[in-house]
């Protein structure tokens, strides 16, 4: 096992047992900054697939977050308020049952995702990054103004929905829930990367010329990974305003695309444990400098200027080199 | 709605647009010539409009004010540049995007830890207040014809200094290529920061200018910012003319529409919808704009081919 | 200094285990562009805290960031890991709708400092949920009152585009009687308003009505003064607040504005705290500190009555408002929300410093809109 | 039609004022290295490109198997059979030598869309990329970062990658640059051996490997094709010596 592999199995075994300890100690806050962590890291497995093996630095990734996250607060809001969502061809009350929330997160985040990245991989570059900037700030401004659903007050949800089996509202089982499905989308990632997609679509940021000669076409490549690391963002999404039990604007906003990316950067580019490491060094960042000082963010910013300018390769660069693994 | 009222709402579109200009010409030189990405311009213009709130409090002079702001922009400018920015150059635009963005962090963060939380207090000066009337019976702010003016003119040194000066011809070969200047024995770590100062100056210029007739505050650069980016995408990254067109074409489209797309509504929505409606589109027209444009010239109007 | 103020509680606290104690969770904004109101929140609950001493108190104060999410986070966290017994201090509308619902569903007592949105003064209304501020509408409705007494004809009206705006205007025109010259929603953030002079130039309106809270309040100010319309304004108090004003400077002189509060309010509690506020921070108290001030006397009284433990016997303590509040006369209508006299204000200048007077009551007794809508 | 394998006619392509492809006509037969050689700023890479089908030509037309595919992309021409190699080497320099074969494999076989089973795990895959990289003489240095390759080692990948889409005819542009002598010499050997396989269209500075290995040599100058014909018809042709080899030489 290669020093990555290991650090990453540590992290992801730390991430389950620090909460599982937390609970047996009566701490349930603890577990709710784990799920956070969780669910963050989720995110940014999901732009890390466009990013890290894309290539495609999307400032806009905050769109699908925000996507999934009013799938959740829309579909559950008409159920709350005894509103059906509409009531032609048939009945439709809206739900509160996750996984079906979650088939419409993914769904709506591909949908745009697609369409964003026909018009958007038109372009590279500074222009790519722009664009999808511009994107993310279309979403926010219409939320904010979409009164129908909360519009910049958002959408508040008073019970969290459910899943089948699990009372969702104890904090352990939800945390148990957000780390199943960060595990089974970290190996769908794991092995994605290997896969010929991963070839290809890896390849492809690498050397586009080479992928064209061999046939492959890199900008239906790069679509398919845009889509792919869309939905997985929307998910995300959808987790995230479960955690909350809230949806707003704020999910769409350039700085949400901002931390998402920072998670990456943190954690190392391209390495797939990097988001985890990423987000939960981030998350306890937050956490402890925010009790430390009252203008922490002048902390964060330096302690990120230098993970850019001295650890490059991030934090799991900077442990387990800066080799990445090859199989 | 009347042909005045046209004419004056163009002219809004025209002022926003040269003031954004201001911000969208340093960016898109440091662009063109580093190729960096420098999410922290914001920030400088935050820091220009702090300085000359801060000057025009001690002094009372609003020429004092420019001065400082103009210096302070450059001087945070050129210490950046010396600490951080230089070791970004070689970096792909990804490392570029975080560190900025850090730097956003800090600038902000540090700024409230100077100056407090609250907003700052800056004034149009006597002689420019209160409004002119112009041929057609427009009636207009002096300060805003000020600031077109004044736009206007930085635009035309920055063209000539790039056309015809020694220093603009080191910054045309810089965008060209970085080896050549070297051989040609140009100093070209000075080159840099004295380009980086030039445009921190430049979005230092337009927060003191727009400080005046809005609020210095802290996270004042961030919504200037974005606008900017959008600028500069439009035109063409790293041309002047690209930014200057980009501008005032963005200028006008917020502004105007604003105005209009709720009217537009109107026609055949009930009052309140339409306001509504409009108003939500008119907020993302920009960003339509942007997109419109990059699909169909994926590298902006005035943009070199990737 | 906030930490030595914790400290220092905490130790009181510790000092007299024995009696039951009560753990508030003050969640505000204290860093960002937002701050400010945060911070005046903060300062106005805690000088009440400090002149009750008391050692059964203990207040956990965090910045929310002016985030939702983070917000959410907060309370989770004062909820689950401080144990606290009742949130407050949370300044936006959106911030609180985030927190209010799920924390009262938990069976937390929420005195807002603020944020008081229509849902949950209708609908959404809940037995452990007062407002001792107002109720959003409140001062734009005594705005349209204060419009229609000053016989203003056709009013130009506008507010950013988002729920607060909406119901900004639907407040105003509930209460004024006149024409409307034009109706706007401007961007939220929006900085430049010479578009909107421009048509309010055109309009043919003989007076103007805004809402811009923070920043967007001194840019429109400072543009509407220079741009030679001199038409009368009108606001809720947001956009001349103690601190704000300062940074609009002299554009904002002669301007009226509604609020329920003042500092020049003659009762004793009022001037006990605008000396005391003014002798703690060196600086005039703002509408913020003034909501703070007496949301925390408000728990303070219903502490003395009750144990918080005993959460109908607390409640009904809340009920009663038997504390001297800075507006005067204080009392809760039955969905816990203020029912007040709402005050004309004009910008004035004391010496070099700007601040308001009050010239006149825009409605007596004004509680608000929803109430029928609130079931409990 | 002839029974050429590719072929151009009357192609044409202006950048401007310039005209890089000035009416080129020429064939790739069955069994033969076809050079083609020229000063630089002849119009060599335009060339190439309207082959391989990264430009599209102003005029004229280009035939792959007796097909018409001056409309085709350059990755429908990739998977008709022609395969190329770039002046500049375009590998995957992060990945392994094997990933970048199994790369050319994976185009030429099968779908990039799948997405769980691991692609060096795929039988048919690796077992075309392998024998590849052993006629490359690359078999030992499979699970080597590209990267970390020497010069040469890049260029013979770059062969190998074209090899596995077992192709129906070869680009290779200036396959021999930056080779030292005993590099050159080696390649020249390999591509001798490749031509039974699929006609190659070389593009080449290198005289001694042109000179060595082609059967018809064309001399491209200011984007025309001044004479093409065998090795010692070039080199007696006066025209050729005036335009061409005289100054070169």
């Amino acid at each position: 096992m290669s020093r990555e592999r290991l650090l990453g199995a540590v992290v992801l075994l730390a991430l389950g047992l620090v909460p599982l300890a937390a609970h047996l100690m009566g701490e349930p806050f603890t577990i709710t900054l784990a799920t956070r962590a969780a669910i963050l890291a989720l995110a940014a497995v999901g732009l890390n697939i466009a990013l890290g093996l894309g290539g495609l630095v999307s400032l806009g990734h905050a769109t699908f977050f925000g996507i999934g996250g009013y799938a959740m607060g829309i579909l559950a809001s008409h159920v709350q308020n005894y509103e059906p969502m509409f009531e032609w061809p048939f009945l439709f009350e809206g739900s509160t049952s996750m996984p079906f929330i979650w088939l419409v997160a993914v769904l709506a985040s591909a949908l745009v995702a697609l369409l964003i990245g026909l018009l958007a991989l038109r372009t590279s570059g500074v222009y790519f990054i722009m664009i999808t900037l511009a994107f993310g700030q279309m979403f926010y401004f219409f939320s904010i103004s979409w009164s129908a659903y909360g519009g910049e007050d958002g959408l508040s949800i008073y019970v969290r929905n459910g899943f089948p089996g699990l009372n969702t509202l104890d904090p352990i089982q939800f945390f148990g829930l957000s780390y199943a499905v960060l595990c089974i989308v970290l190996l769908g990632a794991h092995l994605l990367a290997r896969s010929p997609f991963g070839l290809a679509l890896g390849a492809a940021r690498q050397s586009p010329d080479r992928v064209q000669a061999v046939g492959l076409d890199p900008k239906r490549l790069r679509l398919v990974g845009f889509v792919i690391s869309g939905a997985i963002t929307g998910l995300a999404g959808a987790l995230f305003a479960d955690l909350n039990r809230f949806v707003s604007p704020t999910m769409f906003s350039w700085q949400t695309s901002g931390e998402i990316m920072v998670f990456i950067i943190l954690g190392g580019v391209g390495r797939l444990f990097g988001p985890v490491v990423g987000a939960a060094v981030f998350v306890m960042l937050e956490h402890w400098l925010g009790d430390m000082s009252e203008f922490w963010h002048i902390w964060l910013g330096l302690l990120l200027l230098a993970v850019v300018l001295f650890a490059r390769g991030g934090l799991v660069g900077l442990i387990a080199g800066r080799e990445k693994a090859h199989d | 709605m009347t042909p005045i009222l046209i004419a004056e709402q163009v002219l809004n579109g025209l002022q926003s647009g040269v003031m954004l200009f201001l911000m969208a010409a340093g960016l898109t030189l440091i662009f063109g010539v580093m190729g960096l990405i420098n999410l922290a311009h914001g920030s400088l213009y935050m820091v220009g409009a702090f300085a000359a709130a801060a000057t025009a409090a001690v002094t009372g002079s609003f020429l004092l004010a420019l001065v400082a702001a103009l210096a302070a922009a450059a001087a945070a400018g050129a210490l950046v540049e010396r600490l951080v920015i230089r070791r970004l150059y070689d970096r792909d635009h990804l490392d570029q995007v975080l560190a900025t963005f850090a730097l956003i962090l800090i600038f902000s963060e540090g700024t409230r830890w100077i100056f407090g939380s609250f907003p700052l207090y800056l004034d149009i000066p006597e002689a420019l207040s209160g409004p002119v009337t112009l041929p057609g019976g427009i009636q207009y702010p002096l300060y805003r014809l000020f600031i077109i003016g004044m736009g206007l003119v930085v635009a035309a040194l920055l063209f000539w200094l790039i056309a015809r000066t020694r220093l603009g011809i080191r910054i045309r070969a810089g965008e060209n290529d970085r080896e050549m200047i070297a051989a040609l024995g140009v100093d070209i770590a000075r080159l840099y920061t004295l380009v980086f100062a030039l445009g921190a100056a430049l979005a230092g210029l337009a927060g003191a200018l727009v400080g005046a007739i809005q609020s210095v505050q802290v996270g004042m650069g961030e919504p200037v910012l974005i606008l900017a980016f959008v600028v500069i995408v439009i035109g063409g990254i790293g041309s002047i003319e690209g930014a200057l067109v980009g501008a005032i074409l963005v200028g006008l489209t917020d502004t105007l529409g604003g105005i209009f797309l709720p009217q537009i509504f109107g026609l055949f929505m009930d009052p309140a919808a339409a306001t509504q409606t409009g108003a939500a589109l008119a907020s993302m027209a920009i960003y339509v704009l942007m997109a419109a444009v990059l699909v169909w010239k994926p590298t902006g109007l005035f943009g070199a081919k990737s | 200094m906030l930490k030595q103020l914790l400290a220092s509680v905490a130790l009181l606290a510790c000092a007299s285990a024995a009696s039951a104690e009560v753990k508030v969770g003050l969640i505000t904004t204290l860093s960002g562009g937002g701050a400010g109101l945060g911070i005046d929140t903060r300062d106005g609950f805690m000088l009440a805290v400090e002149e009750a001493g008391r050692d059964d108190l203990e207040v956990v104060v965090e910045d929310d960031q002016q985030k939702p999410d983070v917000a959410v986070q907060i309370a989770d966290r004062m909820i689950q890991s401080d144990k606290v017994d009742l949130l407050t201090g949370i300044v936006w509308s959106n911030l609180a709708m985030a927190v209010v619902p799920s924390a009262t569903a938990q069976g937390l007592f929420y005195l807002s400092t603020n944020a008081a949105p229509a849902q949950l003064a209708g609908k959404g209304c809940n037995p452990n949920y007062f407002s001792v501020s107002y109720q959003n509408d409140n001062l734009h409705e005594a705005a349209g009152a204060y419009a229609t007494s000053a016989d203003f004809k056709k009013t130009f009206i506008l507010a950013p585009n988002y729920p607060a705006g909406k119901d900004s205007l639907n407040g105003f025109k509930r209460f004024f009687k006149g024409e409307l010259a034009g109706e706007i929603y401007t961007k939220l953030g929006q900085t430049d308003y010479a578009a909107e002079i421009a048509q309010i130039r055109a309009s043919g309106a003989d007076s103007v009505f805004f809402f811009l809270p923070g920043g967007m309040g001194i840019s429109f100010l400072k543009q509407y003064a220079d741009s030679g319309v001199d038409l009368p304004l009108v606001g809720p108090a947001f956009s001349f607040d103690q601190n704000i004003l300062q940074a609009v400077g002299d554009a904002a002189l002669g301007v009226k504005n509604t609020s329920q509060w003042n500092k020049d309010l003659e009762n004793e509690a009022n001037a006990h705290f605008v000396e005391a506020y003014l002798a703690k921070y060196d600086r005039l108290p703002s509408l913020y500190s003034a909501q703070g001030y007496d949301t925390a006397l408000l728990m303070l009284s219903a502490m003395d009555k009750a144990d918080i433990t005993d959460k109908d016997a607390f409640r009904a303590a809340l009920e009663e408002a038997d504390f001297a509040s800075v507006r005067g006369d204080f009392e809760f209508s039955a969905s816990h929300h203020p029912i007040q006299d709402i005050y004309v204000r004009e910008v004035i200048k004391e010496g070099d410093i700007l601040t308001n007077k009050i010239v006149g009551t825009a409605i007596e007794d004004r509680g608000h809109a929803y109430e029928d809508e609130c079931k409990m | 039609m002839t029974d050429a394998i590719l072929e151009t006619r009357g192609l044409v392509k202006s950048f401007g004022a310039l005209r890089a492809s000035d009416g080129i006509t020429l064939d790739l037969r069955p069994g033969e290295i076809h050079a083609v050689i020229g000063p630089n700023g002849a119009g060599k890479s335009t060339m190439i490109k309207q082959l391989s089908g990264n430009i599209a030509p102003d005029e004229g037309t280009v035939h792959f198997l007796g097909r018409d595919v001056t409309g085709l992309s350059t990755m429908a021409r990739a998977r008709a059979g022609l395969a190329r190699t770039f002046q500049v080497s375009a590998l995957a320099m992060e990945d392994t030598v094997l990933q970048n074969a199994v790369l050319g494999a994976l185009g030429a076989t099968s779908s990039p869309y799948r997405f769980f089973r691991p692609a060096l795990k795929k039988a048919e895959l690796r077992d075309r990329a392998m024998a590849a990289l052993e006629r490359m003489g690359l078999a030992g240095h499979a699970a080597t970062v590209v990267s970390e390759l020497s010069h040469g080692q890049r260029r013979q990948l770059e062969v190998a990658v074209a090899l596995t889409l077992q192709p129906r005819a070869f680009l290779m542009d200036e396959p021999m640059a930056g080779l030292g002598g005993e590099g050159s010499q080696q390649l020249t050997g390999i591509l001798d051996r490749l031509r039974a396989e699929a006609p190659i269209l070389l593009i080449e500075h290198d005289m001694d490997a042109v000179f060595a290995l082609a059967d018809r040599i064309s001399v491209l100058v200011y984007g025309r094709i001044i004479a093409t014909g065998t090795v010692d018809e070039i080199r007696r042709s006066p025209e050729v010596r005036d335009a061409y080899l005289g100054d070169a030489e």
